[in-house]
């Protein structure tokens, strides 16, 4: 029974990364309905920034802001010089190059900080308080707080700011963006923007747990893609409720099943959710124009 | 229409040879038939494995350091290091290319157990002898060679250890479900039978997983006082570690040389420091053999990490292919050996010195059948137990 | 009734014999007709490669076979991206599967004919299965879902050890002769061995193109609803295009296991689907030949590449050469290569000569 | 006699707004009826509803007497029923002709080779396009192409959905004129036609139906429901209360 007990609260803790993860990918379906290949390696980028700082005597603070100032400029550049402008082409060459820019940063890292792995700072890991038996550090009292503001201002943004509607609009339909007074593309640009933040603060917590390499923050991407698919593609709460589920269920999988069985068991469940419900558990449906 | 498709292929078959020419003519008067001893090995320097090879470095500086002392018998050794990045799609390839191309006699310290095997056959229908940088058991072979202990006895060693040395009988193991995760388990396990004890879990990790809280949750609830991970690798024990440590759980921890780096300890960040033993055939830096290994390393591969196990296993291997070269060219009257020559000098070869203890290729060609406990204390690793034969 | 509309090439005074023929411009633009021309650029290219890899050393002639066993890859995906317009990331997958197949059966005692028709077929049906649910996505969410396909395989076949070996893979037959000649490795009978299938395979994706399959596959994928109410069942045509899609990969998957001697699951990783769909989008989608410019791109580049870039920096090389692709509009190295010919066709023979 | 085409009691609901409302009607064989109405009335509803892509939640589509309700858009073809699109659905990668044979693959005029689908071409004016791809001629001739592509289908009712949309005057007469010659060659074909341009419906139509908000308000021949009053005040809408 604590065996159980233990399982589902920290599938919750790790789930709701996932979630952070996933919410990053919806900001940029939003606007653009397509997703990105490419934000475990701008995570990536401001980390190592982040990391750098840190060596040289920066406190924690410092280095949680420079990271997520880092991975915002760079995501912003990304979407700004690369993948938007591409867009001309169609989703998919959009999709394609965002693949692109993962291989160049990816290579880049290789070159400049190597393939070692190393420790990231954390928030701090004394114990914060115990739920039902199950220590808690800080940082991850912090993870979850952060998350769920995070996931808080998003849904505020989305249902009541000026440019959230015009976000939520603007992939059903060009023209509804213009109409509510913001262009297309700065839309795109901010999507793009905030996902760069969102995948910094995601490698805030991802970093402390996995330790930080080129690939630790791109080895959770699949976990996001398979949240905001079996969440709905449009909704940020949906990402925060599958993320959450995912997280329990692979800490189920791998404890009573097989560790060896988790990936799968992931791709099955979404391929099941997308047969029952196309546009996920919480998606909207959307009616076919003809 | 015709006439320009002959056009074509007439451009298209000069540009392939005038290619190939490019690729393939240039080293072909440096092989077999002059003064060198061609061996080769290939190696991740590239890719997500990279951290791997700081083992080929250390041997490759083994191999340096003779041929600064005037190589073997006046032969200097030509070492050849290709890169595969530990993909067993991209190591026929490479090893083709040592053995067709660069005329190898020998392939010492390629790294990998799962590239080693996909070349495995390959190599021993060319007859190509090779010392492997590995611990899959299933590799030894007629033509290969491992050096290291094989995991079964570093996890009975450990277990061993627990419940001799420390007194502990409440043990508990992780273990990937491979080759070298199920040997070094079953082990553990012989040797907890063996004393009428029985290990309190064996919990199955996946080595590319991004969460280890289930495995935490399953070792903490075990409630034993020692975890045996033989067989992980630094990154992998460490996440291993630092989940279980996250939920409050901080046993002793037992590990092998294949954790045995900085990696691991930058990862914990020290937290295991004490509490962390390995079980390694290989030298340790502090020991007196180890400062002249340090030397050397100092000299030929000052990048390359000094005290971790990979770089060790690395130069020991290095040096027991001078030695077992220094005994072929021997038997060749101080020519060139072949590869035939090489190869009967292995099959009856026998290592008992300063760096490495317990290997008899005369009987098996398996690893070396003794190793030491070392304890990772004050970010060193010094030594717990001496070397004993493997249980 | 005449139109006024000013068109260039629109001239109802001598209306062409033969209706259905595309005009060089239009077949370029859809890598569509021209059918002779095709394939004898083709049979060229397949002996270019043949004559480029006899020539080379054995490590390049190595490489060059693995280019085109994922060029036939490569081609299984093309009908999925070029016909459908959908990005399937799980080719590794059918990869895998025939590989495995092939391997099981092949040590189970079966000949290396026998067990390479059996490996095909059990994997062409499983992806026949697995494309039942996966048709009923689009666009992203089908991305989505053969990413994750792709990227449970490795520990998927851990779990399977007992057929798959495990972390230690499994051997595959490297004594298999035909005519006379090894097909194993860097042999010369493994490279025609490979030649022959890809050629075979896609002279037979060039035919269907221009035949009703692929006009059917064509009107699906670009116009789905103008598809259905014509009569075509979308979910049929999609499961066929991808049961291709997975018979390509599995027949790849078994030259694979040939070439290689040897298999284990770190070969079949997630990255393997990404450069087969990457190896086609700057090869061109639509060109049965320019697969093979694919494969070389997923097969020997990155062998090659290594003498002028650091090995950790190749993949930069990679990226750039995709962001191009993609920047000249997304329709691959094959059609630009056309319509260079196209260009020289016209300034030696004049424009009138060639449209007509 | 059957009718060529019968809808009774026609229900179809979005999200719990009704978009068709106990919609009936009958149409004799060989009958050209425009349905007009103002936009959101449900003329593109009804016109999927026929073709099959939408589902009602109840009623009864009935054609030269068999009932469609388990019928899915993909065999109504079988059953004589197709249409074109607002926007013209052509495979951008085939050609003019390719489009137009494609209806004749699954179609009822299987028989029918590249000379029917040069002729119907011909008939509709857009012969010399005939190896063009879609995205290389006028948005027009686009539009006819889908015609030709359902008649080569041999139907026995033809759904057209707004085909005069987008073109220009010119091109509005050219498809006036080709509609005629359509209805010369086979005068038992029934034609429904959803137009926003009265006059072009006016024009071809010996009937008309009219939609508003989802009821069917007037059906009968096309002066009669003109002169409605009903039909006016709906046309007009706000502009007539104002």
């Amino acid at each position: 029974m604590e065996l159980l007990q233990t399982s589902l609260i920290l599938g919750v803790v790790v789930g709701i990364v996932y979630s952070l993860s996933g919410a990053g990918l919806v900001v940029i379906f939003r606007t653009s309905g397509y997703i990105s290949f490419t934000q475990g390696d701008i995570a990536a980028v401001g980390l190592f920034v982040g990391l750098a700082a840190y060596n040289s005597g920066a406190g924690y603070v410092w280095t949680a802001l420079l990271v997520i100032a880092v991975s915002t400029l760079v995501g912003g550049l990304v979407g700004a010089l690369i993948t938007v402008p591409l867009e001309k082409h169609g989703h998919l060459p959009a999709a394609l190059s965002t693949i692109a820019t993962a291989l160049i940063i990816s290579g880049l890292l290789n070159l400049t900080v190597g393939g070692d792995p190393r420790s990231f700072p954390e928030v701090s890991r004394s114990e914060a308080l115990s739920i039902l038996g199950v220590q808690m550090s800080w940082s991850d009292v912090a993870g979850v707080l952060v998350s769920a503001s995070v996931f808080i201002g998003l849904g505020v943004f989305f249902s009541r700011s000026r440019m959230g509607v015009a976000m939520r609009a603007v992939n059903d339909n060009k023209l509804a963006g213009e109409l509510l007074g913001v262009p297309d593309r700065r839309l795109k640009l901010v999507s793009w923007t905030v996902a760069g933040a969102l995948s910094g603060l995601l490698g805030l917590f991802v970093a402390p747990i996995l330790s930080l390499s080129t690939v630790s923050v791109n080895t959770l991407l699949v976990f996001g893609f398979c949240a905001i698919v079996i969440g709905g593609f449009d909704s940020i709460f949906g990402a925060l409720v599958a993320g959450t589920a995912i997280g329990v269920m692979t800490n189920l999988t791998s404890t009573y099943l097989d560790p060896n069985l988790v990936p799968t068991v992931l791709w099955a469940s979404m391929l099941l959710v997308l047969l029952v419900r196309p546009n996920g558990l919480f998606g909207r449906r959307k009616l076919v124009r003809v | 229409m015709s006439k320009k498709l002959v056009g074509l292929t007439v451009a298209l078959t000069t540009l392939s040879t005038a290619l190939a020419g490019c690729g393939g003519g240039g080293d072909s008067a440096s092989g077999a038939g002059g003064d060198e001893i061609v061996i080769g090995a290939f190696s991740p320097l590239s890719g997500p494995a990279v951290s791997a090879s700081s083992g080929i470095y250390a041997t490759k500086a083994a191999l340096d350091k003779v041929n600064d002392a005037g190589g073997i018998d006046g032969h200097k050794i030509k070492f050849i290091i290709k890169d595969d990045q530990f993909d067993p799609a991209k190591t026929p390839g490479v090893t083709r290319e040592l053995v067709e191309t660069d005329r190898v006699s020998m392939l010492c310290g390629p790294q990998g157990s799962v590239p080693f095997g996909a070349v495995k056959d390959y190599l021993a229908a060319r007859k190509i002898p090779t010392i492997v940088n590995a611990g899959a058991p299933t590799l030894a072979g007629e033509y290969s060679y491992l050096v290291s202990s094989p995991f079964d006895g570093v996890g009975a060693m450990l277990a061993q250890f627990a419940v001799e040395d420390l007194d502990i009988d409440k043990v508990a193991i992780a273990y990937s479900d491979d080759a070298l995760g199920t040997s070094a388990r079953d082990g553990a396990v012989r040797i907890l039978e063996a004393d009428g004890l029985e290990p309190l879990g064996e919990i199955k990790y996946d080595i590319t997983a991004t969460d280890f809280s289930s495995q935490a949750i399953q070792l903490k609830a075990t409630g034993a006082d020692f975890v045996s991970i033989p067989a992980a690798q630094a990154n992998v024990a460490g996440l291993v570690i630092n989940a279980a440590e996250k939920i409050g759980y901080k046993p002793i921890w037992g590990l092998s040389y294949a954790a045995q780096n900085k990696t691991l300890v930058d990862v914990t960040k020290g937290a295991i420091d004490g509490r962390a033993y390995f079980a390694t055939p290989y030298i340790t830096e502090e020991s007196e053999t180890g400062a002249e290994y340090a030397a050397t390393l100092a000299e030929y591969a000052p990048d390359v990490e000094v005290n971790s196990g990979a770089t060790i296993a690395g130069y020991t291997i290095g040096e027991l292919c001078v030695d077992v070269l220094t005994k072929a060219v021997e038997a060749a009257d101080g020519e060139v050996p072949t590869s035939a020559q090489i190869q009967e000098t292995l099959s009856s070869y026998t290592a008992d010195n300063d760096y490495i203890q317990g290997i008899d290729w005369s009987d098996e060609p398996d690893g070396a059948a003794a190793a030491q406990i070392l304890q990772l204390k004050d970010g060193k690793y010094v030594e717990s137990k001496p070397f004993a034969p493997l249980p | 009734m005449t139109t006024t509309v000013d068109r260039p090439t629109a001239d109802p005074g001598s209306a062409p014999r033969r209706r259905r023929r595309l005009s060089d411009r239009a077949a370029t633009t859809t890598g569509r007709g021209r059918v002779g021309a095709r394939l004898a650029t083709l049979v060229v290219a397949c002996l270019a490669i043949f004559a480029f890899g006899q020539s080379s050393t054995p490590a390049i002639k190595y490489a060059v076979i693995l280019s085109v066993v994922y060029a036939i890859a490569v081609l299984g995906n093309n009908a999925v991206l070029g016909l459908l317009g959908e990005m399937n990331l799980s080719s590794g997958v059918s990869m895998a599967l025939g590989a495995y197949a092939f391997c099981y059966f092949a040590n189970d005692g079966m000949g290396v004919v026998a067990a390479a028709v059996a490996a095909v077929a059990l994997s062409t049906a499983l992806a026949a299965i697995v494309a039942i649910p996966t048709t009923r996505l689009q666009g992203i969410f089908t991305a989505l879902a053969t990413f994750a396909l792709a990227y449970a395989i490795p520990t998927l076949a851990i779990y399977m050890k007992e057929y798959t070996g495990g972390d230690e893979g499994t051997p595959a037959p490297f004594d298999f002769e035909i005519f006379g000649q090894l097909v194993s490795g860097s042999t010369t009978g493994m490279l025609v061995a490979a030649l022959v299938v890809f050629a075979v395979l896609a002279a037979a994706s060039l035919l269907m193109l221009n035949a009703a399959p692929g006009r059917a596959a064509l009107m699906v994928g670009e116009s789905e609803l103008a598809g259905v109410t014509n009569g075509f069942n979308p979910r049929v045509i999609k499961v066929l295009v991808w049961t291709w899609a997975g018979f390509a990969g599995a027949v790849a998957g078994v030259l694979y296991a040939l070439t290689v001697g040897f298999i284990g699951p770190t070969g079949f990783g997630f990255m393997l689907g990404v450069w087969i769909l990457v190896g086609g989008v700057v090869a061109g989608a639509r060109s049965a030949w320019g697969a093979l410019l694919g494969g070389l791109f997923v097969g020997l580049v990155p062998v090659e590449l290594q003498s002028y870039v650091p090995a950790e920096g190749t993949s930069i090389v990679f990226g750039v050469i995709l962001l191009l692709a993609l920047l000249a509009g997304g329709n691959g190295l094959a059609q630009w290569i056309e319509r260079i010919g196209l260009l020289i066709k016209e300034r030696t023979f004049g424009r009138k000569k060639v449209d007509a | 006699m059957t009718a060529a085409l019968e809808v009774r009691e026609l229900y179809m609901t979005f999200s719990g707004v009704d978009a068709l409302s106990s919609v009936s009607l009958s149409v004799p064989q060989g009958t050209w009826m425009g349905l007009i109405g103002p936009n959101g009335s449900g003329k593109s509803t009804m016109l999927n509803v026929l073709s099959g892509l939408y589902k009602p939640r109840a009623g009864a589509v009935v054609v030269s007497g068999s009932d469609l309700g388990r019928v899915p858009a993909r065999s109504r073809i079988k059953h004589g029923v197709c249409r074109t699109f607002q926007h013209p659905q052509l495979a951008a990668s085939l050609t003019i002709l390719e489009n137009v044979m494609v209806g004749a693959v699954r179609g009822r005029g299987a028989s029918a080779d590249d000379e029917t689908g040069l002729q119907w071409l011909a008939r509709l004016g857009c012969a010399e396009y005939a190896e063009h791809l879609p995205a290389e001629v006028p948005y027009g001739v686009q539009k006819r192409a889908e015609v030709a592509r359902a008649l080569i289908s041999e139907p026995s009712l033809l759904l057209l959905d707004e085909p005069a949309a987008g073109l220009s005057a010119r091109e509005r007469a050219e498809l006036v004129a080709a509609l005629r010659e359509v209805r010369e060659v086979l005068p038992d074909l029934t034609l429904c036609l959803v137009e926003h341009d009265v006059g072009l419906v006016a024009s071809v139509c010996t009937e008309l139906a009219v939609l508003s908000a989802g009821k069917l308000i007037a059906h009968g021949p096309t002066d009669e429901v003109l002169a409605d009053d009903a039909v006016k005040l709906a046309y007009l809408g706000s502009r007539s209360t104002t």
